[in-house]
């Protein structure tokens, strides 16, 4: 028994042991930025490397807590997104005078959110949920002189409290409605009755704002332009992802039987967020606001696949995420190394950047053509897969649509790839030596986007994980 | 007259609606705050009233209700010290002069 | 590869030349290509006369139409087929001896004429192309093949006239030529897809077969069938013939000829005067049992186009100050002669004499028009100049030059005995015999001709004492004069061949019938145009003058070649380029690729106009969210059940 | 033969690029690859040759088959049929003379040829795949490059049309997407080519399906109305680009046309092709015209390219055998000589720095060499026998004619009416460059460099092999094209 426990909730238990060392080191007598950030680094490193042994499926606490050989990598996936983030804003985080209560609030947020994948019941879940918000609503705040990190900080949590209001107000019903709580017997109950729908309804839409589908994104911009871009990332990847996993599953294996109701409600959705996603990308000049609305788009992808109800959805999902922890960092990476160095967030900045960084500029035009699904980076096995997926239900006029929108993404995608590559620019940004570590994690990401794609054992591996 | 099923549900429909409200309106971001305060309380009457009205034997809305009560006083304390910062660098608690973040 | 594949050299050693003198002439033949182009083309003329001698001599009847040899260059389908070969009969063994001769001479004459060009070596070259081509024209065995060499015959002309590239005028003259031809080619090409879809062949000889025995199935569709009116066979031979109205100068498509007189003067010679002008002529005779037997209707268009050119183009010819495009009008109403001589024959017999008077004098014309070119040649290099006017009283200097211009004049003016005379004769009297009317115009058509060349010949060597300028120098040297001799004699005596004992339709010989009576009258109107000639410009006169006031409206239409270069000029800039090419050339930036731009500039304009649903305010966003909320549950509970 | 070495070989190619050290160096690479490739694509050609008269009449040879995604059941299928290797062919001699002409590209010369060679690997995987998830795949892989060249190294309005070009290509990628998503489903989840066309789709599907996969396809091969990227495209692409984008980019199209929409969907083929003719006939008439118009060489070719594309069009429309045959040996004759006209285009604008018509004239007299080559692929744009351009123009006429009815008669005419106006704009486009009088400020200009005459030489002989020998091209293509064929004869 206990030995289960430790083996199944090992991803949980080394995020606590670290979080814990922190806690000390920090009540302790601390520790300069200099040697604690490696420190982190590797701890974070070999948190992610340990979570490729000793996995196990079982279910813990009366089926509280799930794991499967799924759930262990869709964990390794946010691990490594962690890992990555640790390594890519190293120089914000250096010189960051809250290193570990950074950490710490990270940490937590993380050991929520593998709660929130591995629950096998609503009270579970939303515990897990707002530990995996809280901590990034105080982590919003860190850049504490800037105003627009407060702003930032107070819309997220003012719209989360909201939000999670409404969530627990669906609970509620459902609650009400089915007299459970657990996933495994809330199939059973449901039965279409109105009550039920709208008990689902409002549980849908809480991860519709935790997802930004559209109308429920718009706190994601703000808070995306004006958080720390360290924060940035974590809430656009790791957050993002955790969230996709958990709808899914909660989607496929609870609301199962309420399938037809909630297949439309993603294509209208879906639809909703590709384009107003993409319209609104076309015309930012923040680097992180444009990667905010790049990103709902990519949200909108994503539906398309979670519409298709089916194990190759999931694994499309999966997929597509371990891509976009790649592409997405990748972005933000670069992004956060010129903010860092320059202070320069503005996409007009950008122009000219080849001719004193190429090697930022390719990693950042990789990572956006990723974004855009065009090989022969990963970004167009995962896009292509999510649309593949997405047809299985044979709705090809809303493949079409999908199809269609990815039109108008490349051509934002290129709007920067244009600045950089092409423009002209009499005070381009200087040349710039990214930390050390920072480099590591950029030729990471690269690898990654290259390599998930046209090694094609990555995907066989997800599906064989089903 | 002992109150029923529907009236408890009434109260809290009820209450939902004046968080929302108070949250569409107010202001000040502290009363925001209650306002969801407010929401979240009507959620527990809900689970209490299910609880005991429908489904007696099974505690789960009980315990709900303890947990939401408690994640409610860390949400708020996490809110109030963003608010506190908000009011650091803005001089001020109206939600209206922290609009910086648009379009 | 059979015994016959030598007849292949005859255009492959012009070829040859070419690739050598084109490809290393410039760096390694600079002043030694005129020699190499004329021996190549030296050992192609001796092939020639070898095969005809060989075709000609071996049987007392004249052998039919043969297929030497095919190689299979493009298979379309099954049944349709580029087949690259040699085809001899009576009329391409004649052409292959005309061609090379004529070619010859003009070699050795620009020997002469050409050295000290900068791009002799080119000159040359493109020589040998030109003559490569026309001689796979004449020997092709396949409708397709023609119109292959067709097309390089009219390159080889487009780079002659243009050769001297940086004067605008010829690269007008250049360009004016290929897109005309090139326009009635699209005829032509239309032509043999129609033919060939009838007869499901195109080789020659199937071809023939087919379309002329009334029971062939072939022959049946391609008459019953009818567009606007016209059978498909009709429609066919009009359509080919219009290719052949194209290259052969026939009115409409002839006003590039009088311009493409701006190429070097033995390139006029050769190509638009002997060789490739007459291509249409060729095709239609090579066509000509299908017209005869199969579609009269269609050989009469083309008896009328050749007529109406040939009295179109001597009354042009009449006022043209300029000595070669007075020659080139000359050569228009030439061909128009051999064409109606086609156009009223008939197929079998005596009543073919049309075709052999065709061919016959295509043969002739071949000999005194290239030695007229060659003389004006001559003329040109001494004077320096084109105009009559600068000309005058040069038979002094020029004594050679003289003699056998007035040969030539004599020969195309129809006066026994030259050559002229007997081709015209027979001409005449097979359109006396068929069409009166046209007996009628080509008669008149004669009288002219005989005028128009003797003023041109006076003009040149009377009329005003020469006036020279600048330094005399001598006629040219023994390679400009030794072709004139040549061609002279030809002019003189190629009248005397019995060539009716070797062409004629059907193959029968025809004996020539040289009618005293008959002739009396052309010979007779031909001397009253030597006399009007030689009162109105023996001496410099006012007469000229007057007699053009006189005649002051038609004179001026038609030394404005009767407008018809305006028309033209009036249907492609206005008509094409304005109403065609412009508005298209609009509606592709602006309505295609606006509507490719609209739908990028209003997805930007949709983007701006929703920019304010991101209006910054967090309690906005929780009504929004409210607001999504209540939709998707009135939607999901009422509405979407 | 292995067909992995067709696309090993750039791939080398491309990371020694990336690895060399200067300038020098990377251009020696790159040559060495190219003709490493050209090389390799004749050993194909020979190899395919033996395996033919050797008596194997397997409709693809060198097939292999490696897993890749069995999930969704993808495989790495290769194999070629006398089609493909035309192609292949094609894109070799671009791709040497591409590298060949771009020798003095100073500016980033290491990312030039890097993205040219890229450009390279999608179209011979392009070629090489049958598979439909590859082949979209090697599809779309050139798509970047193509955006890069243009933007980074092109000339006049060249962000402009490079996100036009990207984007409208993107447009037809993702119609080509849902068309074959679409084949994916209803043909029994398999992206195999060959395993597809032993599938008879239902009619619905036929119907619903071709358009999006012609249109699609069509958008990269100028389907009128979907060619505006084309001019805009080409004129303002660095030269090698050019040559790519017109010569190999859009030929890719039209074989997706040919392999993909016709083959698989015959049916809809039939129920189309009316207005696939009109489209073309249009397309090649208005292309002409529009040429007519223009004053930039560049535009003039570029123009003309909708204009001589509109004929594989047509002759795939056509459906038959002879007009697929000439549409097939259309895509190459006008890949080369296109790729040709660009080369010597950008000859032209290296030395005389101005590509507009007016400002030019006599350059035959300062550059013959030059002014040679562009003439003759003048006379090859405007049909002259003997190259390329008549021979293809002059199969899809013929094999058009085979259908009796008016409509086809009146398009293949229309159709043909293009040869004159052909006739006239590159006359006067020749006529007015390389002829008539020169002007001073040119009399200094030298003569094309020993890698610009390879170059020339090099499409020169391709132009010339088409042109005087076509029989050879004409039995490399037709088993391939008789195969389509059935496959529309099993259909009514």
């Amino acid at each position: 028994m206990l030995n289960d426990f430790l083996i199944l909730m090992k991803p949980e238990l080394t995020v606590t042991v670290i979080l814990f060392l922190l806690l000390f080191i920090k009540i302790g007598k601390g520790m300069k930025n200099e040697t604690l950030l490696p420190l982190i680094q590797v701890l974070l490193l070999l948190n992610f490397l340990l979570g490729f042994f000793f996995n196990k499926q079982g279910v813990l606490f009366e089926g509280l807590y799930t794991s499967t050989s799924m759930i262990v990598f869709q964990k390794n996936i946010l691990n490594l997104g962690v890992y990555l983030i640790s390594l890519l804003c190293a120089d914000w985080l250096r010189k960051t005078p809250h290193l570990p209560e950074f950490f710490m609030l990270m940490l937590s947020a993380l050991l929520g959110m593998f709660f929130m994948i591995s629950s096998g019941n609503l009270l579970m879940f939303y515990l897990s949920l707002e530990l995996a918000t809280i901590p990034v609503a105080a982590m919003a705040n860190f850049d504490l002189e800037k105003k627009i990190s407060s702003e930032a900080a107070m819309k997220m949590i003012l719209s989360s409290a909201f939000s999670s209001g409404i969530l627990l107000f669906g609970i509620s019903l459902l609650y009400g409605a089915t007299g459970t709580i657990s996933f495994a017997e809330l199939p059973a109950q449901l039965d279409g009755s109105p009550l039920q729908i709208m008990a689902f309804v409002f549980l849908f839409t809480a991860f519709a704002f935790k997802l930004s589908i559209v109308p429920f994104h718009l706190w994601t911009a703000d808070v995306y332009e004006g958080s720390p871009i360290a924060v940035t990332s974590f809430l656009s990847v790791i957050s993002k992802g955790s969230i996709a996993f958990i709808f899914i599953s909660t989607l496929y294996k609870v609301f199962q039987p309420m399938e037809a109701i909630w297949y439309n409600m993603i294509v209208v959705l879906a639809i909703a967020t590709m384009v107003i996603g993409n319209l609104f990308a076309l015309r930012q000049q923040n680097i992180k606001r444009f990667l905010a609305f790049s990103s709902i788009a990519q949200v909108g992808f994503i539906l398309v696949a979670i519409s298709s109800n089916s194990p190759a959805g999931l694994s499309a999902v999966v997929y597509f995420v371990l891509i976009y922890v790649f592409s997405n960092l990748a972005a933000f990476g670069v992004a956060s190394v010129i903010s860092e160095k320059t202070g320069r967030e503005n996409i007009d900045e950008y122009k000219g950047l080849y001719k004193t960084n190429p090697f930022l500029t390719w990693v950042l035009a990789l990572a956006l053509f990723s974004l855009a699904g065009v090989p022969p980076t990963a970004g167009f096995f995962g896009k292509l897969f999510l649309l593949t997926a997405g047809a299985t239900k044979a709705d090809y006029w809303f493949v079409t649509v999908a199809a269609l929108n990815m039109i108008i993404s490349l051509y934002y995608y290129l709007r920067i790839t244009r600045a950089m590559f092409m423009d002209k620019n009499d005070q381009p940004i200087e040349k710039l030596r990214p930390d050390p570590s920072a480099r590591l994690a950029l030729l990471i990401c690269t690898a990654g986007i290259i390599l998930t794609g046209l090694l094609s054992w990555v995907y066989d591996y997800i599906v064989k994980l089903n | 007259m002992e109150p029923g099923l529907y009236q408890l549900l009434f109260i809290s429909a009820a209450l939902f609606f004046i968080g929302v409200y108070g949250f569409f309106t107010r202001r000040n971001l502290i009363t925001m705050l209650m306002s969801v305060e407010l929401v979240l309380n009507s959620v527990n009457l809900n689970f209490i009233a299910f609880n005991k009205y429908l489904w007696p034997g099974r505690m789960d809305g009980l315990f709900f209700t303890i947990f939401v009560i408690a994640i409610a006083a860390a949400e708020a304390a996490v809110a109030i010290a963003i608010i506190i910062n908000l009011y650091r660098s803005h001089q001020s608690i109206d939600v209206e002069n922290a609009e910086e973040l648009k379009y | 590869m059979n015994s016959s594949f030598y007849i292949a050299l005859i255009p492959l050693l012009p070829l040859a030349g070419f690739i050598l003198l084109g490809l290393f002439g410039r760096s390694f033949f600079k002043n030694s290509s005129g020699i190499i182009g004329t021996l190549f083309l030296l050992a192609s003329a001796a092939l020639a006369v070898y095969v005809a001698y060989d075709y000609f001599s071996g049987s007392a009847t004249i052998r039919p139409r043969e297929i030497a040899f095919t190689y299979t260059w493009l298979q379309f389908s099954d049944t349709l087929s580029i087949d690259m070969g040699v085809l001899l009969d009576p009329i391409s063994v004649m052409m292959l001896v005309v061609v090379t001769f004529v070619s010859l001479m003009v070699h050795i004459y620009s020997l002469g004429y050409m050295k000290g060009e900068e791009r002799y070596p080119t000159y040359y070259a493109f020589l040998s192309l030109f003559t490569f081509s026309m001689l796979g024209l004449v020997m092709s065995s396949n409708l397709f093949q023609i119109y292959i060499f067709w097309e390089l015959v009219g390159v080889s002309s487009f780079l002659l006239i243009g050769f001297y590239y940086n004067k605008p005028s010829a690269v007008a003259a250049a360009k004016k030529a290929f897109i005309v031809t090139r326009f009635a080619d699209l005829g032509f090409l239309i032509g043999i897809l129609i033919l060939s879809w009838y007869s499901g062949t195109l080789d020659f000889n199937t071809l023939i077969a087919r379309m002329t025995s009334p029971e062939s199935d072939q022959l049946k569709s391609a008459i019953t069938s009818s567009f606007l009116g016209l059978s498909g066979l009709t429609w066919a031979l009009l359509l080919i013939f219009m290719g052949g109205a194209g290259k052969s100068a026939m009115f409409p498509l002839h006003i590039w000829l009088p311009d493409a007189m701006e190429g070097p003067t033995p390139v006029s010679a050769l190509i638009h005067a002997a060789t490739m002008v007459v291509a249409g002529v060729y095709l239609v005779a090579r066509l000509f049992p299908v017209f005869a037997i199969s579609d009269p209707a269609a050989l009469e268009v083309v008896a009328w186009v050749g007529a109406v050119s040939a009295v179109i183009a001597a009354v042009i010819a009449c006022t043209q100050t300029d000595i070669k495009r007075v020659l080139a009008y000359s050569t228009m109403s030439q061909i128009g002669f051999m064409m109606f001589a086609l156009g009223v024959s008939k197929y079998g017999g005596e009543t073919g004499l049309g075709y052999t008077a065709s061919m016959f004098h295509l043969f002739t014309h071949a000999m005194f028009k290239a030695l007229l070119f060659l003389g004006a040649g001559a003329v040109i290099h001494y004077v320096h100049s084109n105009e009559m006017k600068d000309m005058g009283g040069l038979r002094k200097y020029l004594p050679i030059t003289h003699i056998t211009f007035l040969v030539a004049c004599l020969a195309i003016a129809g006066i026994p005995p030259f050559a002229g005379f007997f081709s015209k004769e027979e001409i005449l009297l097979a359109a006396h015999e068929n069409s009166p009317a046209i007996y009628w115009i080509a008669l008149f058509t004669s009288g002219l001709t005989a005028f128009y060349m003797f003023r041109l010949y006076f003009s040149i060597f009377w009329n005003k004492p020469a006036h020279l300028h600048g330094e005399k120098h001598g006629e040219g040297g023994f390679a400009m004069m030794l072709p004139l001799i040549l061609l002279g004699i030809g002019a003189a005596g190629a009248g005397f061949t019995p060539f009716g004992k070797y062409v004629s339709t059907d193959g029968s010989p025809l004996e020539s019938h040289i009618d005293i009576g008959f002739s009396a009258l052309p010979v007779a109107l031909g001397v009253v145009g030597i006399v009007a000639a030689m009162w109105l410009y023996l001496k410099p006169t006012n007469r000229p003058e007057k007699l053009a006031a006189s005649l002051s409206s038609l004179y001026k239409s038609a030394y404005h070649k009767f407008y018809i270069d305006e028309l033209y000029l009036f249907i492609t800039k206005k008509v094409l380029f304005n109403l065609v090419g412009r508005p298209a050339a609009w509606f592709d930036r602006n309505v295609v690729d606006g509507l490719m731009n609209l739908t990028g500039n209003s997805t930007e304009a949709v983007s701006g106009a929703i920019k304010k649903l991101q209006s910054g305010k967090v309690q906005q966003y929780a009504i929004y969210f409210l607001g999504g909320v209540i939709v998707l549950a009135v939607l999901f509970i009422y509405v979407w059940k | 033969m292995n067909l992995l070495l067709l696309i090993g070989i750039p791939l080398v190619a491309a990371l020694a690029v990336l690895a060399s050290r200067n300038a020098k160096q990377v251009r020696w690479i790159s040559l060495t690859g190219a003709t490493a490739q050209l090389i390799a694509s004749f050993a194909l050609l020979f190899a395919f040759k033996t395996e033919r008269a050797a008596g194997n009449t397997a409709q693809m040879l060198f097939e292999q088959k490696h897993a890749l995604f069995p999930a969704w059941n993808i495989n790495f299928h290769l194999g070629v049929d006398g089609i493909s290797i035309a192609m292949i062919l094609l894109t070799s001699f671009v791709l040497v003379a591409g590298v060949l002409v771009s020798w003095n590209v100073e500016k980033m010369t290491k990312e030039f040829y890097f993205l040219l060679i890229l450009l390279a690997l999608g179209a011979y995987g392009f070629f090489i795949s049958l598979d439909l998830f590859i082949l979209f795949f090697f599809l779309e892989i050139s798509v970047i490059p193509k955006y890069l060249l243009i933007g980074i190294w092109g000339s006049g309005k060249k962000e402009y049309s490079a996100n036009k070009l990207a984007l409208m290509l993107m447009g037809g990628s993702a119609l080509i997407l849902v068309g074959m998503l679409g084949l994916y489903f209803e043909g029994g989840r398999s992206f195999d080519l060959l395993q597809l066309s032993k599938m008879s789709f239902d009619t619905t599907t036929q119907h619903i399906l071709f358009p999006l996969l012609f249109i699609g396809f069509g958008v990269f091969t100028a389907l009128f109305p979907f060619h505006t990227w084309v001019p805009d495209g080409h004129s303002s692409a660095p030269t090698a680009g050019s040559m790519f984008l017109a010569g190999i980019s859009m030929k890719l199209g039209g074989y997706g046309c040919l392999r993909v929409a016709t083959y698989l969907l015959p049916e809809g083929a039939k129920e189309y092709a009316n207005i696939i003719i009109v489209l073309s006939a249009i397309a090649i008439l208005y292309g002409a015209f529009a040429t007519m118009m223009q004053k930039d060489l560049k535009y003039i070719n570029a123009y003309s390219s909708v204009s001589h594309v509109g004929f594989s069009l047509l002759g795939i429309g056509m459906l038959t055998q002879t007009a697929m045959t000439g549409a097939v040996m259309q895509m190459v004759s006008h890949g080369v000589m296109t790729a040709l006209f660009f080369a010597v285009i950008g000859m032209i604008y290296d030395r005389t720095h101005t590509r507009m018509v007016a400002d030019m004239g006599g350059l035959m007299k300062v550059m013959p060499f030059v002014a040679t080559v562009f003439f003759i692929v003048g006379l090859c744009s405007l049909g002259l026998p003997g190259l390329s351009g008549f021979v293809a123009e002059m199969t899809v006429f013929v094999g058009s004619w085979e259908h009796a009815d008016a409509f086809h008669r009146i398009a293949t005419i229309a159709a043909a009416m293009s040869i004159v106006v052909t006739a006239v704009y590159i006359l006067r486009a020749v006529g007015q460059t390389v002829m008539g009088p020169i002007k001073n400020e040119y009399i200094q200009l030298k003569d094309a460099n020993w890698n610009e005459k390879l170059a020339a030489i090099l499409l020169l002989a391709g132009i010339l092999a088409i042109g005087i020998a076509p029989f050879w091209l004409n039995d490399l293509l037709k088993p391939g094209i008789e195969v389509i064929m059935q496959k529309l004869a099993s259909v009514n």
